[in-house]
């Protein structure tokens, strides 16, 4: 029979078309199927980005439903009581310590708005750097 | 908590030739069937409220009157904050389910079609046509959104896009299709024996039965019979002879043939002649050609039937309609729409089924799993819930 | 008194009250409160996309701080030290699987954006689906 | 590390009423507690930054004048790309610490009510009012966009939005308020006591107590009075009950009332009328009615305190005013810029203060916490810093 090996969805790569014993599976699952997407908001770009949180949503999940399977694993083995972790109460040191990993989490998360103050408040470091170019050019 | 939560993915029943899941990839099943259940009940009812409210008001004050189709509603809801971001979502969805499907299979593909090449050895089920030629209208759209569709193999043997099917219906139907995703094919097995007592098919044919999920609850119900299936996706049919043979049904062969030519069959050699979910995957031209094969291989006095969504009649608010079509376009079900329109009886007609004996009905899918997660209210959404339409007939009994 | 039951909080559903006894928490848990909801950026849209983001981020670090309760309870019983947590380095074949992990997520999170350049990549594959539609039905 | 963090959230005192939280629901708070305190201590900056340096600059280049008032202000931040997102930002926590502390209370509501009516068996510290008709200013917004505010029950005996409210303070608040939240309540009562040793006062009103957590540390610094506190809200005033008795607190009733028609009291019959953040939320109307009835029930010579956010005077700076107006806005206490655009002298006018009477003083919250957790210079978090502007005076002692 005619075997359909070509066409955007046999390669690994975007536009190539893939020996038949090298299937590229981290590249192809994510093939795109045949017709124009459909853009529902306004900005494509913000439906990419939507796009994209649910993606690391998903993940997050996945990870959250993991983890449960391994509380559950070590609670089977004798290991962990799942009771005892809804009952950690964090002595000051550790809570200290957990405290400043949401701080530092939260300042990951919202860098590129602190770097927009910074922005304002530092205007001498915002100058574009095709400017800045033609400035070292002269140096 | 009133909340309806749908099955783990788990409950999905594995066979011998079903592709091996990580723990992580049942979780990612598991989170998208939830996120579609929330999307589904919480979210989508806000498209009727925004349609009610303010899309249909403004569009009348706007233009003094209402909407003339389908399409005029569509055009004005896009224009909805609330659609847009229900349908932004809902696309999202059924996009990630397919990247989540194929990164599991193609990561085995090689395995897969090894089981499937083993289970079948010995076996004359399956029936691969060399010469065989996909229709266009299949290979002009990826259905469903599954890169490559039904018909493309990676590989010669390959199963990758049977068994992406296969594991994931489940998700997207919150498993309401049961264990085996065979929720349709159980219905219309258990209605025919229940209206039909004595009917006793000796030969039944299954057009585009795909992966054979609702082709063997009915080999299953009527064991004396032969079943055979056809489709054009020699990946599907490969796939589902060895899923077949997994689950231990003989009766029930698969063959790669051309609905719209199926010239592997001679005239008046069926019983029963069923198609589920698989007319508005054809052609506007095609579904002639295949309605009038239909006559030629079926018994004179035998059955048909089909399971579709229901069609759109001039009963059917716009509303719906637009709703109803929202997959042919974002699902890519391109001819859903189309076909959507066309009047069942007239297509009986051409089946050799008198516009007098033409019969419509609704069936709700049979599935095997907690009574609990079957009951209370379905929300609608539309296309996607487990209730169709069945029309049909039996053929005149010959001159 | 005069109970105020009904209303758009009272019930699990969006717009029908639920029974006294029916509290639909999932859903009455994210109920919106009255008045229209100011949004701050341009594009409404992009402000969803960031609450969906900020939601996924306060998960993800619920995570975080479920799994820093289980190891510092591991470590308690003597089952685990955190100190082998930080010091673990994997072996090639652990390395190569954990890297294959890293490729598939990104390959998850980023899958739209690889269909976008498939888009380009393949222009016969992008076509509205409403001309597909139109097209199917000459076939 | 010389960044202030908010102490953890187990810090906050569990009474025997108090929802259960698993350990994922308190790291949500824990989350969102430090979120908070990133957005206001590091991005809430370049809103004085963004206003000084460019838009009211521009404002004055285009307009050739400065602002008139904050609504002109508010109009030209609303453009400004750092103010937007700090905004966008902070409406975004503030509706995720609403559902977060939904979800932990609706779940266990039926439990709460039960718990809370073990608590009151036999007590005659709670009086509702079968008949009570709840003030239009509070059906009218959901303060701090709490779905349902403080008088919504979704069922007979419910608390859940009173225990939201007792369990969720601390996260808004990064724990300033200690760990009853009882911050304002401790500092008013201490002040009370540290300027007039002599006063002993025997009745005590508290009106719009919610559920009394700054009622009580008034009625335990003063063991000797019998301290009422009145809201509109049963489940508050339920919640309230309950949890004072769990905490062992004997002289406090609770008592559904509204504060602009207490016919439940007797002329001149409490030694000192209390309102902690209660003002901002009644309405332009009521304000005088209340107090006018304040005037009525309180003895001659008796002391009225009102614990307030600033008021906006000539003195405030436009941009401060703006600022402190985003809550009445965006934290749905709309009632919040036009109560502190009044003379509060005048008001007390009203309550029978004479003018040359008058006092006001500025309080910071008294906190139980870790000494660390209160040092340190306060970033001005505008309407959200547990400092407060007292004001009051003593009534005439009579003709």
């Amino acid at each position: 029979m005619k075997t359909e090996l070509s066409g955007s969805h046999a390669g690994g790569s975007i536009t190539e078309t893939s020996a038949a014993d090298a299937v590229n599976d981290i590249v192809m699952a994510g093939n795109k199927s045949k017709g124009g997407r459909p853009y529902f908001l306004e900005d494509p770009a913000v439906e990419r980005v939507l796009n994209i949180s649910m993606a690391i949503a998903a993940d997050l999940a996945v990870l959250h439903e993991r983890l449960d399977t391994i509380e559950r694993l070590l609670e089977a083995k004798g290991h962990l009581k799942r009771a005892e972790i809804e009952a950690y109460v964090p002595d000051d040191a550790a809570a200290e310590e957990r405290q400043a990993w949401h701080a530092r989490f939260s300042a990951r998360i919202l860098r590129i708005v602190q770097q927009e103050v910074e922005a304002v408040a530092n205007p001498e470091n915002n100058v574009p750097m095709r400017t800045i170019a033609d400035e070292i050019n002269e140096m | 908590m009133s909340y309806q939560l749908p099955p783990v993915w788990t409950k999905l029943q594995q066979h011998a030739v079903f592709p091996e899941f990580n723990h992580d990839e049942r979780a990612r099943y598991n989170f998208l069937a939830n996120l579609n259940r929330f999307v589904s009940t919480v979210i989508a009812p806000g498209n009727k409220l925004a349609y009610d409210r303010r899309v249909e008001p403004n569009f009348k004050k706007e233009h003094g009157r209402g909407f003339a189709d389908r399409f005029e509603v569509g055009e004005a809801m896009k224009q909805d904050p609330v659609y847009q971001m229900w349908a932004a979502l809902r696309r999202s969805t059924m996009e990630m389910r397919q990247q989540n499907g194929r990164a599991v299979v193609l990561r085995q593909a090689k395995q897969l079609a090894s089981k499937v090449a083993e289970e079948l050895k010995g076996s004359d089920s399956l029936q691969l046509n060399d010469d065989f030629r996909v229709p266009p209208y299949l290979t002009h759209v990826d259905n469903h959104l599954m890169p490559g569709s039904y018909h493309t193999e990676y590989f010669p043997g390959d199963v990758s896009n049977a068994a992406n099917y296969d594991s994931g219906l489940f998700v997207t139907s919150g498993g309401m299709l049961g264990s085996l995703t065979d929720g349709g094919g159980r219905a219309i097995a258990a209605w025919v024996k229940e209206t039909y007592p004595d009917f006793h098919p000796t030969r039944i044919l299954d057009i585009g039965c795909g992966l054979g999920h609702n082709t063997l609850p009915i080999a299953q119900a009527f064991p004396e019979a032969e079943v055979i299936g056809i489709d054009a996706g020699a990946p599907m049919l490969r796939y589902g002879a060895a899923r077949a043979h997994a689950l231990g049904i003989q009766n029930v062969k698969f063959i790669q043939a051309d609905a719209a030519n199926m010239n592997e069959f001679t005239d008046e050699s069926f019983d029963w002649v069923q198609t589920t979910m698989f007319l508005h995957e054809t052609g506007g031209k095609s579904i002639h050609t295949i309605f009038g094969e239909i006559k030629r291989v079926l018994k004179n006095g035998g059955l048909n039937l089909h399971i579709e969504q229901p069609q759109y009649t001039p009963q059917m608010s716009m509303y719906e309609q637009f709703m109803r079509d929202w997959d042919a376009y974002y699902n890519a079900e391109p001819y859903w729409g189309h076909m959507h329109d066309l009047e069942p009886a007239d297509l009986m007609v051409e089946a050799g089924v008198p516009k007098d004996k033409f019969m419509q009905v609704g069936v709700k899918a049979i599935n095997d799993l907690d009574k609990k997660k079957q009951d209370g209210k379905v929300t609608e959404d539309y296309g996607r819930s487990p209730i169709w339409n069945v029309f049909g007939g039996w053929k005149s009994a010959g001159k």
